[in-house]
């Protein structure tokens, strides 16, 4: 059951990038993005992690993905118009690059998909003895990235700043 | 209450600090009373030191303030020393220095803006300090501390008036003749340091006293060293030839620093490393030689040069010479007393000429003077005594520490060197008597605008003319040779600890000069002085050089030698200016512009080749970018998982 | 209910999801979509991670998974600055046109 | 799992769903209602007594009407914007406990849609996911008053979702816990013996913050800049003309209001629970129901107040409220909290 679960999500959350990629239109991308985002964060409750799945969807959904719709907005960005490569040879490439690559993936997986046993202890969803390890083992870490997002917001402010100064 | 040593030189050290840094905006009486007041101080503090000293038992004192350096088994103190030898340095150098001190208030009141002022006194005060670290160090890398800022100092005096370009090059020149002297003095204490694994006074000479069968092949070449050191600061044969040329700086400083203390420090040092020089008698005969040959070559250019303080300097030389002899022979407590006797009357000499200078408004050359005894009664009466006691005559001090010098000369019957010296002091004589004859004698040859200006120099520079005079006169009398009575010699007993006679008692006693042939040694010298005396006053007095002049032009070609110094500063460009010019030349145009610059740009063309060929790969295209990772990452993993 | 979900299931969806992320970043021309690209490549190794970490029974998985999701966060910010401020120079996005930095 | 379990399960989800859509349809009439009394006039009095049966007139009204959409409109997303919006309207309260557990048929049946672990933090991903429901609709309209409209709405959410979970994450501190019951659970009983342990007491500028955000939040005056009708025609459902997709976003904003309204109750005024109330048995359920009922009844009357008293605020000052204002009071509130946390005062 959960399996089955899952295996539909992480199919939906793969057949929407799919579609993110190769629709043309950048909001409808962004929009086909949210929705795999969904399903990946139905595969992050599947696999025992509930607080990640909703930061999952708090933060990529409901920020991110709305900043990129904002832009997007705010620009008025049209379609990719089809248009000749400059340099012909960087699909090509692209291609028997991806195929080697998801081959050598899928190589590998079937090489040593099942290196690793049975889970010793399953994991609950409990939130606390995430928090505990966030906030002590981990607290350098936090407190350093409160840091960057404070340098973000700074250098976003900064970049996006009319030049309009005397 | 005993003032600690590090005072002595740290009062002119603030004096300096105060001068140099304040003395532009606080008027030239307060740097007058900073300049004269620190260097007195410094005066009072050192005799009262030194007196109690003198009454005590001589025992060296050593005062250490801080540890300088420390690094793997090197170690160097900033520490005093004040033993006998340091002591009566310090005596002279502080009283005579502190002389000129005042003198200079007078000499350069109306010349100077209150810059000029300010930064005369502020190095004259820096040179003090110097003076005294050199004179009072403990070891030798301290002492070469004060012989750098007393070559820094000599520099910065004798390029004073540096808007004129002689003195700016002289004062190059002293600087540059001296890196010579200063490079054998490096190697000097390098050579002791791999020796004796110290530089320490105390732990080198009796290191070295204790062991000499160990060390004296070495230190034949470690005391040539030291003694190049010697000859560049003290002015002999063959790197005299900066001292001359020294006297563009003012005449206060050619007095203190030029002809009293600086140049003696060479003296000093030697004597300071008697125990050293004692071990290896090769060394000793060179520095022997060195100095007879001094004191003759430069008495004899003295006797054709018509610049007052040129002939003054060429003396200087001259005497510098006698003090290497006496050295050399291993006379040195005659060499110091001549040293101390030497300050006396040669600061006098130079102070007068000063004042002759100041009066005759900066003109220098005797044969524009003449007849300035009734003009100038105090200056003519001193340089009269200064001049008596540099001849010799008894009982003048220069009298006692010649004769000690031709004495001990004499002893280690050194006969050649002792008839050079002879001579050099009835040339001494002569060249003086002819001086004093040219300037004070006879009328004057000047303009009569210079006569009408001619007056005696103010009281701050005659009492110091005075005061040197005097002690002209009784300066020798704490010296007096033995057979004027047993304890006559309070000099040399007071030195003995430190100067050590060659010989052993026993030696004296199967060598020694009797009494007989003492008294006869002094009556020859006398002698000589008094022909070259006579001789003097005859030529340029009674008969207004004409003998002079008569021979002059019967040799022409010899006459213009001497005149032209012997031409050494001209051999000296042909030698070594003038070649070492051509090879910095072919090393700038062939080495370095040819070979060195060209290898660089050859490299710089190649980057630049290379760079246009390869900033085809810089599409500018993020995706390409982002391909060619990408690919690089393929291959990556494919050989980490080893497909290749 | 968990632990009956294989790892292999997880490795595979995250492998799918980081190539179709690859594909997108190499081959689409607008920056967003690049930008959109890279997040998903993301998303992918955070999958790999919450994977491994449910296989493993530890909770550093969700532990990194956090950062990396506020790292993104910041990193979109700044980048769609960039691309504001890039637009409003070039009026386009497309990277095949903003190639100032070339010989 | 037998049938009966599903079933219960069902009518756990269904019941309140279908009472949050019958509410909202009775806030529609308390609005016009609650106007007219303001205003000192009669409102909608026509259709049943008192005018009650208005809404459903209402709903028929929209069903019939004729369903446009514009030909430059993109036509998906315009079509699937107010379902978002109600979708993720409804959902929210899915974790919101609506009374004491009803024992039934021999088990105990807790009164929420689901108990889960992250409680809160799934309304606040849903919350945040209603900006898309009006940033599409927005956009799809190809209109350029209902694209601004759009922008200023998700700028604004985005805004005042910051300061509004701070403010909640004062409730969670003390609580421990995401788990909404847990939350409900630490506010029954009293301090003293008569203040209920209300969030609200000991954090009352917490509490001020949220339902303040709360107004951002559900584009209700005096932030209504969405729709700002004075400057916007109607904002981002200018293009929506009265067809039952508009009826959706009506709906959807009152559905906001409700949950709003009841997860204010939750998290600062103790939910179902009384001071000295002990519900037991199935009256007891439906006492805690009522109780919490009423509570947020009298939330949704502030709204309706508020919003026939207020004025209109401008972009800029909505904009430095809820940023200098609102954040710092909100991150105060959290200071305050963590010092009795750390103090053990609560």
């Amino acid at each position: 059951m959960a399996r089955l679960v899952f295996d539909a999500a992480a199919a939906l959350t793969i057949l929407f990038a799919a579609v993110m990629v190769v629709h043309r239109h950048p909001v409808k991308s962004v929009l086909a993005l949210v929705v795999s985002f969904f399903g990946l964060a139905v595969c992050y409750v599947m696999l025992s992690a509930p607080f990640i799945a909703a930061i999952q969807v708090i933060v990529y959904a409901g920020a991110i993905l709305v900043l990129f719709l904002f832009v997007l907005m705010l620009l008025n960005v049209g379609e990719e118009t089809r248009e000749r490569e400059p340099w012909p040879f960087q699909r090509i490439f692209s291609g028997v690059a991806l195929v080697v690559f998801a081959g050598m993936l899928l190589g590998l997986l079937r090489a040593h998909g099942s290196a690793i046993a049975t889970p010793r202890a399953a994991l609950t969803g409990e939130i606390a003895p995430l928090a505990r390890l966030l906030f002590s083992r981990y607290l350098l870490p936090f407190e350093a990235l409160s840091v960057l997002l404070l340098a973000a917001l700074v250098g976003a402010f900064v970049l996006a700043q009319r030049e309009n100064r005397p | 209450m005993t003032f600690p040593l590090w005072l002595i030189p740290a009062l002119p050290l603030a004096g300096f600090i105060v001068n140099g840094l304040l003395g532009k905006k606080l008027g030239k009486s307060f740097v007058t009373a900073v300049g004269t007041g620190s260097v007195g101080l410094a005066t009072a503090v050192a005799f009262a030191r030194i007196l109690p000293f003198l009454s005590g038992d001589h025992a060296p004192v050593v005062e250490r303030i801080a540890s300088w350096i420390s690094a793997g088994g090197f170690s160097a103190d900033i520490a005093l020393r004040l033993d006998p030898l340091s002591a009566l340095m310090t005596s002279f150098v502080t009283f005579v220095g502190f002389l000129i001190h005042v003198y200079s208030v007078g000499y350069m009141r109306h010349d100077e803006t209150e810059a000029g002022y300010a930064r005369y006194f502020a190095y004259l005060n820096l040179f003090m300090f110097a003076m005294l670290t050199l004179v009072l160090a403990q070891n030798f890398l301290l002492l070469f501390v004060g012989w750098e800022g007393v070559g820094l100092c000599s520099y910065l005096l004798i390029g004073y008036y540096y808007d004129r370009q002689y003195a700016a090059d002289a004062g190059k020149k002293a600087f540059i003749v001296n890196r010579i002297g200063d490079f054998g003095f490096l190697l000097g204490m390098f050579g002791l340091f791999s020796l004796f694994d110290s530089l320490d006074f105390d732990r080198v000479f009796p290191a070295a006293a204790a062991d000499p069968a160990k060390y004296a092949p070495y230190l034949t070449v470690v005391c040539l060293c030291l003694f190049l050191g010697a000859v560049g600061k003290s002015a002999q044969v063959p790197l005299y030839v900066w001292l001359p040329d020294a006297m563009a700086g003012p005449t206060p400083v050619s007095a203190l620093i030029h002809a009293a203390t600086m140049v003696t420090a060479g003296v000093y040092m030697v004597a300071r490393c008697n125990v050293l020089f004692r071990l290896s008698p090769e060394a000793m005969g060179v520095v022997a030689v060195i100095g007879g040959v001094t004191a003759i070559f430069a008495g004899i250019i003295a006797v054709a040069q018509n610049d007052i303080k040129k002939v003054l300097a060429y003396s200087t030389v001259s005497q510098l010479g006698y003090m290497f002899l006496a050295c050399g022979v291993g006379a040195y407590v005659a060499g110091m007393f001549h040293v101390m006797t030497h300050a006396f009357f040669k600061a006098c000499l130079f102070l007068g000429s000063g004042s002759v200078i100041h009066a005759m408004g900066g003109e220098q050359d005797m044969r524009k003077m003449g007849g300035l005894k009734s003009k100038l009664p105090v200056t003519y009466r001193t340089f009269l005594i200064a001049t008596l006691a540099i001849a010799g005559i008894p009982p003048l001090a220069g009298f006692f520490s010649k004769d000690a010098i031709l004495a001990g000369v004499f002893e280690h019957q050194r006969y050649v060197l002792w008839g050079i010296a002879l001579f050099t002091a009835g040339l001494t004589a002569f060249y003086m008597f002819r001086l004093v004859s040219l300037t004070f004698e006879g009328s004057f040859r000047g303009t009569p605008e210079q006569e009408h200006h001619l007056h005696e120099s103010p009281r701050s520079m005659t009492a110091p003319l005075v005061i040197l005079a005097a002690l002209s006169v009784i300066g020798g009398w704490i010296g007096l040779p033995k057979v004027l009575g047993e304890n006559a010699d309070r000099f040399g007993a007071f030195l003995s600890p430190i100067l050590l006679p060659l010989a052993s008692a026993a030696d004296v006693a199967e060598h020694g000069l009797s009494g007989g042939t003492e008294w006869l040694l002094m009556g020859v010298s006398v002698a000589a002085a008094a022909a070259g005396l006579l001789l003097a006053r005859s030529w340029y007095v009674k008969q207004q050089g004409r003998p002079a002049e008569a021979i002059a032009a019967s040799f022409p070609a010899a006459y213009r030698l001497v005149a032209d110094k012997f031409r050494v500063d001209e051999l000296y460009d042909a030698l070594v200016v003038r070649p070492f010019d051509w090879l910095a030349r072919m090393l700038w145009k062939v080495v370095d512009v040819l070979i060195i610059d060209g290898v660089l740009n050859a490299a710089a063309f190649l980057v630049e080749l290379v760079g246009d060929l390869l900033r085809f790969l810089q599409t500018g295209n993020v995706r390409n970018y982002a391909l060619t990772l990408f690919l690089g990452l393929v291959a990556l993993m494919l050989f980490v998982i080893g497909a290749f | 209910m968990i632990g009956s979900i294989p790892l292999g299931d997880v490795l595979l969806a995250s492998g799918a999801l980081f190539t179709v992320g690859i594909a997108g970043a190499l081959l689409r021309r607008s920056a967003i979509a690049i930008f959109l690209s890279i997040e998903v490549m993301m998303n992918a190794a955070n999958l790999a991670l919450i994977g491994y970490g449910s296989a493993l029974g530890t909770r550093e998985g969700q532990i990194v998974v956090f950062f990396v999701i506020a790292i993104a966060a910041a990193e979109a910010s700044v980048g769609l600055a960039i691309f504001v401020a890039v637009f409003r120079h070039k009026e386009t996005i497309d990277v095949n046109k903003i190639n100032l930095l070339r010989w | 799992m037998t049938l009966l379990d599903w079933l219960i399960i069902a009518l756990r989800v269904l019941v309140p769903l279908g009472a949050l859509i019958g509410a909202a349809g009775l806030m529609s009439w308390v609005e016009r209602r609650g106007a007219g009394l303001i205003q000192d006039r009669p409102g909608p009095n026509r259709v049943g007594p008192f005018g009650l049966l208005q809404p459903l007139a209402d709903a028929i009204k929209f069903l019939f009407k004729e369903d446009i959409i514009p030909s430059s409109a993109d036509k998906v997303l315009y079509v699937l914007a107010p379902g978002i919006a109600l979708f993720s309207a409804l959902t929210t309260f899915a974790v919101i406990p609506y009374g004491a557990s009803l024992p039934l048929a021999g088990r105990e049946i807790p009164l929420i849609g689901a108990d889960v672990s992250i409680g809160v933090l799934y309304v606040f991903a849903l919350t945040s996911l209603s900006v898309y429901g009006i940033v599409l609709a927005g956009w799809s309209s190809n209109n350029k008053f209902s694209l601004m409209g759009g922008l200023r709405s998700s700028a604004q959410i985005i805004s005042y979702e910051l300061a509004m979970t701070t403010a909640a994450a004062g409730v969670i501190l003390s609580a421990s816990s995401f788990r909404l019951t847990d939350i409900v659970a630490v506010q029954s009983g009293t301090w003293l013996g008569f203040i209920p342990r209300w969030n609200v007491f000991p954090q009352l500028l917490g509490f001020v913050v949220f339902f303040i955000s709360t107004f951002a939040e559900t584009n209700r005056v005096p932030f209504d800049l969405a729709e700002a009708d004075a400057e916007l025609v109607a904002g981002y459902h200018t293009e929506y003309s009265s067809s039952m997709k508009f009826a959706m976003f009506f709906m959807a904003e009152y559905v906001n209001m409700t949950v709003a309204s009841a997860l204010t109750v939750t998290l600062f005024f103790g939910g179902w629970t009384l001071p000295g109330f002990h519900p037991h048995g199935v009256l007891g359920a439906v006492l805690s129901i009522l109780v919490f009922t009423g509570k947020t009844v009298f939330f949704l009357w502030l709204f309706v107040w508020v919003r026939w008293t207020l004025p209109r605020f401008r972009y800029d000052q909505l904009m430095r409220i809820g940023w200098k204002a609102l954040l710092p009071l909100a991150l105060l509130n959290l200071l305050w909290v963590g010092g009795l946390v750390t103090l053990g005062w609560i």
